[in-house]
């Protein structure tokens, strides 16, 4: 399992995360919700190693990776969909999903079936350079290009947005899926209230850099969490 | 060398030729021949000239190997008392030879002889007139020398050993020469006109520019049916001349554009994929020239025989060479330097200052001595086309570096990563690519490359410490013409500019054929701002 | 309006910048006209030419930085107007010659008189007036600048592809004025100057004029490179730089910004070559060849691209090491430049004024945010400029 | 509908990528003063007509006409910004080396042209107006921060932010919505509405409970060509378009 | 500290003509190096500064100044290629100095603190035509050079010399490269094609240092010979040869004023000596050094004779002055600073050498206004009072331009 330690991360001299504590189980999905620029995104970043922390630790299955290069914790397992999708843009859908086999060992480096069932509208387009898909398609990509890299731990930052509404619905019922596959913890970033609150075990509310609410779902109290995410 | 070859065959010849003829009347001829021989030190260039002819119109080949040598430069005069010899450096000056019996004569002090002086003409003198002397050698490869010696002198005298020696010929190819040098000097002879018709056909037949001088001389100065045979034949080897001509111009063009590719294909990688202004780039080429440098340099002075070999010696350190130090100057300087890409100009301008002035120290200034493999040397003859053998195996070998590197870069994971990682570097490390390590050896890669472009570029350039500065203009002309991170793009640009240039350069000259080149660049870029295989679509936009 | 506006732009940092400027700009000729040479604050004739020297290239690299740092056109061909600026100030001075020249010829340079030529091509036509050579000492580069960029900039060149043209520009110059046939003197070049606007080139009071119409020429350039930039239009560049399709998107026409910066660049990169000429003494085509180009957009990268001051600081410090590690070390001076180079791309990644900059700002804000939250956060471990970090966090690809 | 009296009028507009047809014979009419809710699956082509209308991406055939009588297609993007056509971008796009402040300031309506920027001093009615849009974006305390510096929330108001300070005739909305919670959601719509009184406004959205609140006519596309136009109710109950579009 | 007399050398030890020059730098510091063996001159020892032009020629200007003013050297030796020597030349004139410039050059200069030691036009373009024409029997000729000054002015002057000689225009073929033309394919090609006329060919080459490397090596191996058509170089030597694999070359030609082969003593020692100095017994030695070395000898006589560095005194004493050359012979520095010279014609042999196949029976006078140019046919230097004038035209008796 995850646990996020108390971690500072600072932007140059400003603050953006103050003593952000969060833990993510195995089987369970942990859902990080808050106001634009709250720091959500710094708190994922801070777990995949994109960005370095400035004081606290974090966890991963009993070891401290908060010094690792951010291939090496993807090599760990962790994988990410991030915020504006960040696709290659000029390699092909089928490369870009390639590029998850970096941290595969060469007999597992193939592309799950499961990933075209999911997102069938890859699959026609696998030819296609990924910058030239539309923003929904793009955002599907990077949803599968994750899962190609088999995580144990899955990390989202919105993956919903720009998306149509059935394949939300799909996604939904992708995310219960893999928990319900119980090896594999969940962190997802998610401003859609609804969505969110089907899916989480777990949430966390964010304000201002800092973990104002946090609990497991028949703690959340929805008049609660909604007064956080309004101004 | 073949001449070297050739003068053994005839010195034993000659051995022979003298065993068979240990007689009397051999002995008097050369009494006769050695005050003529003697007179050969005597005078300046025109004399020797002179006594050159009388020598060759004794007809006696015995005074072969006496032109031989002079023609060589080996024949010396004894200035105590005139005499002539052979003499080779030995002992504590000369080891000397009887030009006439190749006898050992002795031996001379490094001041007591002085040396024959020949020049060009007395060169081409002597090389008309063995040719005469040499037609019925036993070795066809002398015969055919000598037949196309013949050839190049034209003259009548020649007619009649060349038609003795058409009746003993049994060699095909030698036969052929032989005609053609008999139409040549039948041409200049006083023979009746149908004979010369016949000679004026035989001429057209060769079809290249010493026929057609040939058959000018002689529109020039007859008149009637052998005038009009002979401006027929010019009008049709100029027709097809001209149209050699392009051929030629096509051929100088792929191989300048595979110069160029070779030069600019280590940068498609640095600059193209990687984006890194790399002005260092022809110092890596400069590397591996100077490795190949040193190799040949340790395989002349411990192991010559493997001379010919020296290029495949040197292709695989200089990859490592330059590769390496591609990878510790990866690691020291560049990666620090991601998505400041035009700091690299700046940091990688100060390192090609550091290099040059390494080499320069290390080895100085001035050219490097690198020599052409036997295999590197020389031309053949396609059609009216001379095709030089290192122009010819330079366009090979860029072809297959290019489709290596095409390979690796499209087939193997490795190409796929280093792809992910130029676009986006920080989602790469999060797809568990190690980006690091995929730089230090894209980087490498790149710098290995551009060393073996300076083994190839060794064959046909000076080796300097300016080596690299000659090319790296031009490498990012074609890599941009190309199109940046585009490798076939690299590939079609640089052949583009090879043969643009190559059809300009006859018309406009070789300074305004680059003029011209440099601004149609810059006008098709404007027609084609990213490049001649630009991507097009969102993807590059975003 | 406009000046008080100016005025209101700048600040401190530039108000230091002005004031050694002008200090530079009275007292150089002063220590060297009024101090006697023995005495130790007498300024020789040769560092006074040597100082107007580095002042033209400031201006250049001041020209280039307009183009560079704010609109992001990296110009690998600025040599190219830098030189046009030259030779049409040589032509001039070349007319000036008159007969004295070696032949005795009132029209014709010496290089035309003995290669034959019988007349004065018509190029050369009105160089011997100093107001029209004066004016084409702008107009010519501004010319070529105008063509060049009207067809760069609305066929959208951009990037690298832009860079790389301007170079094949400059070069195809290069080979074009090498040759004889152009009428500039092939290779040699124009030298060999006796006066210019009647005073004696060789004069030190001349000389002193030189360096004076140099630091002027930068200082003007100077302020009115700082309008441009501080103004809207300075905004609207930094966009263009920034993200060129959206600034279109928003209405403005990109392609006339880029060709109004380009145009004025180059103009100033005129002047810099016309007074760069008289002090130097030749101007020839190696003045085009890329390898110089490239050498200028080191000097704007070494002092911080971006920054105005910065170029010229840029400019004079690394022809000061030029200067005197040529001297000093003759046989290995290229080692001490080159690890300059790269050592200010590892250590100092915004160049020297940048890092000043920053520093600066840093220490600012830090003194700001400790009083905000005292007993607050700790300072992050890894200083932003710390090249592991910029390595980490670094945003985008090259490409 | 006759082409004086539109806003924006597209007629048989087709545009192919490599053979792939991403707009398909699309036809769409915006009234003056009207707004417009464009929904469709992903890769519809929604973002590709808005390139085409903005002069980003040339149409392969079809007219595209604005106010009845200017022919897009022959405009270049900055010509039909000056139109009075803004845009705000899917992926938000604003000006990272620039403030939050001069990014407003450039966005400004204003003129254009070179010299007009040169000498152009910022005005006080300015200055209240850019006040005014920071605080509707609740980017007040952000003002002299880098726009790089924003979360990306941050920077999707921003660049509303930017397209209500270019003022234009028509606003080319691509999901405004986007990363937003559904308090911000339910506010964004408000404001367009709000604009929408003295405003023409196209917007493209997934969020169907955002669709619902502007309440105002629909279009889906699908396939690159309507599939489906009339009232949110309408279309969504539509067969083609839960298939394609909604779900089960 | 001792006072020393000091000397300026400046020579580009970086760039592109540093293949060259350094050198000459070396060549320098060598023979500086033995005058002091020798006690120096006037009892003081001679101090060499160094500095590096960088292959930049406003540079050149600014360490020349650099040199007179805060070094206060006494002379300067140095420069490769007119354009470096015009750039320094206002210089010189300005501090009123001394630069010795030791390469064959275009001629058409003549100035009163420049002493040229290398050939002008007469003293190596036009003697080795005759050669050719005379023994060789070249009747159509190739004149191909780097498009600059010096090709240029020398090629014109071949052009007329030919003319004047009765060859016509058609058998005349001029041709330009680019400074550092690597891609001779074309030019090749038009040679032979050029030489197939039926008449005899030759090439008078004026190609600049660097080209030549590939320019002999597509020569070489596109087989033309020196029997078929002789290439004639000005400007490769020694030096050049090094990087060269002479082997297909042998029978090419040069002309030079001094080849390492001259068989005399005092070439020997030089030889010994400088490869004793740069510690490498394969180094060879070239023209330009020995023009160093007379004019360098020169200047030491003519010190000596002044009895000051002065160099007002200097100039006055040095014409007329004559020091051995190391061809066996006497160079002297004539009025017009330039000296007179063997002209020798080398043929390239297999060992990187040349052997000399023909030399001019005495010295030639170094002349610095061609007789074959329009505009300098009539004008003379003499910088011997009263005279004291580089250009004074004989038809008008006026010293050319200048005024002063
Ligand atoms: N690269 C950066 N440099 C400086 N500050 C940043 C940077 N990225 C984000 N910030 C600031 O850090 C704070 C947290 O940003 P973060 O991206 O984590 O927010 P978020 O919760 O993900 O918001 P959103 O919902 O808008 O995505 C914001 O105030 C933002 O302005
Ligand atoms: N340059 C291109 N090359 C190839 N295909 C392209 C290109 N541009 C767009 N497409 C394709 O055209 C289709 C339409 O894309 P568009 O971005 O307009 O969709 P959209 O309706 O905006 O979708 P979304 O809701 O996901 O943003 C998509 O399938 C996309 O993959
Ligand atoms: N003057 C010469 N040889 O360049
Ligand atoms: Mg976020
Ligand atoms: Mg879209």
């Amino acid at each position: 399992m995850l646990s996020v330690e108390n971690i500072n991360l600072h932007y140059g001299a400003a603050q953006a995360l103050k003593s952000v504590s969060l833990a993510a189980e195995i089987g369970k999905v942990t859902c990080v919700m808050g106001r634009n620029g709250v720091g959500k995104t710094s708190t994922l970043r801070a777990i995949v190693g994109q960005h370095p922390i400035s004081a606290g630790r974090i966890v991963w299955n009993g070891e401290d990776i908060s010094k690792l290069a951010p291939h090496a914790r993807a090599r760990r397992g962790i994988a990410v969909v991030p915020q504006g999708r960040e696709v290659f843009s000029l390699l092909s859908v089928k490369e870009n999903l390639e590029t998850g086999y970096a941290c595969l060992p060469r007999k597992d480096r193939n592309i799950p079936e499961v990933i075209f069932e999911l997102f069938p509208v890859l699959k026609s387009m696998l030819n296609r350079r990924g910058g030239d898909l539309s923003g929904g398609q793009q955002q599907q990509l990077a949803i599968a290009r994750a899962l190609v890299t088999r995580p144990k731990l899955l990390v989202l930052d919105e993956p919903t947005e720009g998306i149509q509404p059935s394949i939300i619905k799909d996604i939904g019922r992708a995310i219960e899926w893999l928990r319900e596959q119980g090896d594999m913890a969940i962190v997802l970033v998610e401003q859609y209230f609804e969505f969110a609150r089907d899916l989480a075990d777990d949430f966390a509310v964010m304000d201002r850099g800092e973990v104002v609410l946090a609990g497991d779902r028949k703690d959340l109290d929805e008049e609660e969490v909604r007064k956080h995410l309004t101004v | 060398m073949s001449l070297a070859r050739s003068l053994f065959a005839l010195l034993g010849l000659v051995f022979l030729l003298g065993v068979q003829g240990q007689s009397v009347q051999a002995q008097e001829n050369l009494d006769a021949l050695r005050p003529l021989v003697n007179n050969l030190a005597k005078g300046k260039y025109d004399e020797t000239q002179r006594q050159v002819e009388a020598l060759v119109a004794s007809g006696d080949p015995v005074v072969v190997p006496t032109l031989k040598a002079l023609r060589a430069g080996d024949l010396y005069v004894r200035k105590a008392d005139g005499e002539v010899f052979i003499a080779t450096k030995g002992g504590k000056g000369y080891l000397l030879i009887d030009p006439l019996t190749t006898e050992n004569a002795g031996e001379a002090g490094r001041r007591d002889v002085s040396k024959i002086k020949v020049n060009n003409r007395l060169r081409r003198v002597i090389d008309a007139s063995m040719g005469s002397l040499t037609l019925m050698a036993a070795d066809p490869k002398v015969r055919l020398a000598a037949a196309e010696a013949v050839f190049k002198a034209g003259d009548p005298e020649g007619l009649e050993p060349l038609e003795a020696a058409l009746q003993k010929e049994t060699d095909d190819d030698v036969r052929l020469v032989m005609e053609q040098a008999r139409a040549a000097a039948l041409l200049n002879s006083d023979r009746g006109d149908s004979d010369k018709l016949e000679a004026i056909e035989t001429i057209a037949s060769i079809g290249n520019r010493d026929a057609l001088s040939l058959l000018i001389g002689v529109r020039d100065s007859t008149e009637g049916a052998l005038q009009e045979a002979a401006a027929a034949a010019i009008t049709k080897i100029e027709k097809s001349l001209a149209m050699w001509g392009n051929a030629q111009n096509i051929w100088y063009g792929i191989s300048l554009g595979s110069v160029l590719l070779l030069a600019a294909i280590g940068l498609a990688i640095t600059f193209g994929v990687m984006g890194v202004i790399n002005m260092a780039h022809g110092e890596m080429v400069m590397i591996g020239a100077y490795v190949t440098f040193v190799v040949q340099e340790l395989i002349r002075n411990s192991a010559p025989w493997l001379f010919d070999y020296s290029l495949f010696i040197a292709l695989p350190l200089a990859f490592l060479i330059s590769g390496s130090i591609g990878v510790a100057v990866e690691r020291g300087i560049i990666r620090w330097l991601y998505g400041r890409p035009l700091e690299t100009l700046l940091a990688t301008w100060g390192l090609s200052l550091i290099l040059q002035q390494a080499i320069r120290s290390l080895f100085g200034p001035t050219n490097q001595q690198v020599g052409n493999p036997e295999w590197m040397s020389g031309a053949f003859e396609l059609g009216q086309l001379t095709i030089t053998y290192n122009r010819m195996w330079i366009i090979v070998f860029a072809l297959l570096v290019f489709a290596g590197l095409m390979l690796v870069l499209k087939k193997t994971p490795f190409g796929l990563f280093t792809r992910a990682v130029t676009q986006n570097r920080r989602m790469a490390a999060s797809m568990g690519i190690r980006t690091p390590w995929i730089d230090a050896l894209t980087f490498g890669l790149g710098s290995g490359i551009a060393g073996i472009a300076g083994v190839a570029l060794s064959q046909i350039d000076n080796v300097s410490p300016n080596l690299g500065q000659g090319y790296i203009i031009d490498s990012f002309m074609v890599v941009v013409f190309g199109g940046v991170g585009n490798l076939w793009g690299t590939l079609v640009g640089a052949m583009t500019l090879g043969v643009v240039n190559k059809f300009l350069e006859p018309y406009a000259g070789a300074v305004l054929g680059k003029i011209f080149v440099l601004v149609f660049i810059i006008l098709f870029i404007q027609k084609r701002p990213r490049g001649l295989f630009a991507l097009k679509g969102r993807a590059v936009e975003a | 309006m406009m000046t008080s506006y100016l005025f209101r732009t700048l600040d401190a940092k530039a108000g230091v910048f002005i004031a050694i400027l002008l200090a530079v700009i009275l007292l150089v000729p002063a220590l060297n006209i009024l101090i006697a040479p023995d005495n130790f604050f007498h300024v020789p004739n040769y560092a006074v030419t040597l100082m107007g020297k580095y002042l033209t290239y400031a201006l250049l690299a001041l020209s280039v930085d307009l183009v560079w740092g704010f609109c992001g056109i990296l110009s690998l061909g600025h040599g190219a107007f830098f030189a046009l600026g030259g030779y049409a100030m040589g032509m001039y001075l070349m007319r000036q010659i008159g007969t004295r020249g070696v032949y005795g010829d009132p029209t014709l340079p010496d290089f035309m008189v003995f290669l034959n030529w019988q007349e004065l091509p018509w190029y050369w036509y009105g160089f011997d007036m100093a107001w029209f050579a004066f004016l084409m000492v702008m107009i010519a580069p501004g010319i070529l600048a105008f063509v060049f960029g009207w067809f760069a900039f609305r066929s959208r060149v951009t990037g690298v592809y832009l860079s790389i043209i301007t170079q094949a520009l400059t070069y195809a110059l290069l080979l074009a004025f090498f040759r004889n046939d152009m009428g500039f003197g092939g290779n040699n070049g124009l030298t060999d100057f006796k006066d210019i606007l009647g005073f004696d080139i060789q004069a030190s009071s001349t000389r002193a004029g030189l360096f004076v119409a140099s630091g002027l020429a930068l200082l003007v350039c100077f302020l009115i490179c700082r309008y441009v930039t501080k103004s809207k239009l300075g905004k609207v560049l930094v966009a263009v730089r920034d993200a060129e399709s959206r600034t279109r998107f928003l209405g403005y026409r990109v392609e006339y910004y880029k060709l109004f910066v380009w145009v004025l660049s180059a103009m100033m990169a005129g002047i810099a070559g016309a007074l760069y000429v008289p002090q130097v003494g030749i101007i020839n085509p190696g003045e085009f060849a890329p390898a110089n180009s490239i050498e200028v957009v080191i000097w704007v990268a070494v002092g911080g691209r971006g920054t105005l001051i910065g170029a010229v600081l840029g400019a004079v410090l690394v022809n000061f090491a030029k200067t005197w590690f040529t001297a000093a070390l003759p046989d290995v001076w290229l080692f001490a430049l080159g690890a300059l180079f790269v050592v200010v791309t590892l250590f100092l990644p915004k160049g020297i004024l940048g890092t000043i900059g920053d520093g600066w700002t840093a220490l600012r804000q830090r003194r700001v945010s400790s009083n905000a939250q005292a007993g607050g956060g700790k300072p992050p471990k890894t200083p932003p400029t710390s090249p592991a970090a910029a390595a980490n966090v670094d945003p985008q690809p090259a490409e | 509908m006759s082409r004086q009296n539109t806003l924006l009028y597209l007629d048989g507009v087709s545009v192919s990528f490599d053979g792939f047809r991403a707009i398909n014979d699309l036809s769409m009419v915006i009234t003056h003063g009207e707004m417009r809710a464009i929904i469709g699956p992903n890769g519809a082509g929604k973002t590709t007509m808005m390139d085409i209308i903005t002069g980003k991406t040339r149409p392969d055939s079809g007219e595209v006409f604005f106010n009845g009588v200017v022919d897009l297609t022959a405009e270049d993007e900055a010509s039909i910004a000056e139109l009075g056509i803004g845009r705000k971008f899917q992926k938000p796009t604003v000006f990272e080396s620039h403030t939050v402040w001069d990014n407003l300031e450039l966005a400004l309506k204003a003129p254009r042209g070179p010299f007009a920027t040169l000498f152009h001093m910022i005005s006080g009615a300015e200055k209240t107006r850019i006040e005014d849009l920071l605080t509707l974006i609740r980017l007040g305390d952000k003002r002299d921060e880098l726009a790089a510096n924003l979360s990306h929330g941050q920077k999707q108001w921003l660049e509303i932010g930017m397209l209500l300070a270019q003022d234009p005739k028509l606003l080319l909305v691509d999901e405004p919505a986007a990363g937003m919670t559904d308090a911000e959601t339910m506010e964004t719509a408000e404001l367009l509405k709000d604009i929408a009184k003295t405003h023409s406004v196209v917007v493209v959205e997934h969020d169907m409970t955002f669709i619902r609140a502007l309440g105002v006519k629909v279009t889906c596309l699908a396939e690159g060509s309507v599939l489906a136009e009339g009232s949110l109710d309408h279309v969504s109950a539509d067969e083609r378009v839960i298939e394609v579009y909604l779900g089960r | 500290q001792e006072e020393t007399i000091k000397v300026g050398i400046l020579h580009s030890l970086s760039g592109t003509m540093a293949i060259s020059e350094t050198t000459l730098k070396d060549a320098m510091l060598m023979l500086i190096d033995e005058q002091n063996k020798k006690g120096g001159i006037l009892g003081k020892k001679l101090e060499a500064v160094v500095v590096d032009p960088a292959s930049d020629w406003p540079l050149f200007a600014e360490k020349a100044r650099e040199l007179i003013e805060v070094n206060k050297v006494d002379a300067v030796f140095g420069c490769w290629t007119s354009v470096s020597r015009k750039s320094v030349l206002p210089v010189f004139e300005e501090l009123n100095s001394l630069l010795f410039y030791p390469v064959q050059y275009e001629g058409e200069e003549s100035q009163r603190n420049v002493f040229y030691t290398g050939a002008a036009p007469n003293q190596q373009a036009i003697p080795a035509v005759d050669y050719l024409m005379n023994e060789e029997g070249v009747e159509r000729w190739v004149l191909a050079g780097t498009d600059y000054v010096y090709p240029r002015t020398t090629n014109k002057i071949l052009e007329a010399y030919l003319k004047a000689k009765g060859v016509a225009e058609e058998d005349i073929m001029i041709n330009y490269t680019p400074f550092g033309h690597s891609d001779w394919q074309t030019i090749v090609s038009d040679i032979k094609a050029f030489g197939s006329a039926g008449k005899k060919t030759a090439v008078v080459s004026t190609i600049n240092g660097d080209a030549n490397v590939p320019f002999y090596k597509e020569l070489g191996n596109a087989g033309i010979k020196a029997e078929d058509i002789p290439v004639v170089a000005f400007s490769v030597g020694e030096e050049e040869l090094a990087g060269l694999d002479t082997a297909p070359l042998v029978g090419h030609l040069a002309a030079w004023n001094y080849f390492q082969s001259a068989d005399t003593d005092v070439n020997a020692e030089f030889i010994d000596t400088w490869q004793a100095f740069i510690g490498d017994e394969e180094r060879v030695t070239n023209d330009p050094m020995e023009a160093h070395y007379i004019g360098f000898n020169m200047w030491v006589k003519a010190v000596e004779a002044a009895g000051t560095t002065d160099p007002d005194a200097v100039i006055d004493s040095i014409v007329g002055v004559s020091v051995p050359n190391l061809t066996g012979g006497l160079s002297s520095m004539m009025p017009n600073h330039h000296i007179t010279k063997p002209v020798l014609i080398g043929e390239i042999q297999e060992d990187g050498q040349f052997e000399t196949v023909w030399e001019t029976p005495g010295l030639v006078v170094g002349d610095a206004w061609s007789d074959y140019l329009e505009g300098s046919k009539d004008l003379i230097s003499d910088w011997r009072a009263p005279m004291s004038c580089g250009n004074f035209n004989v038809k008008t008796g006026k010293c050319g331009g200048s005024e002063g």
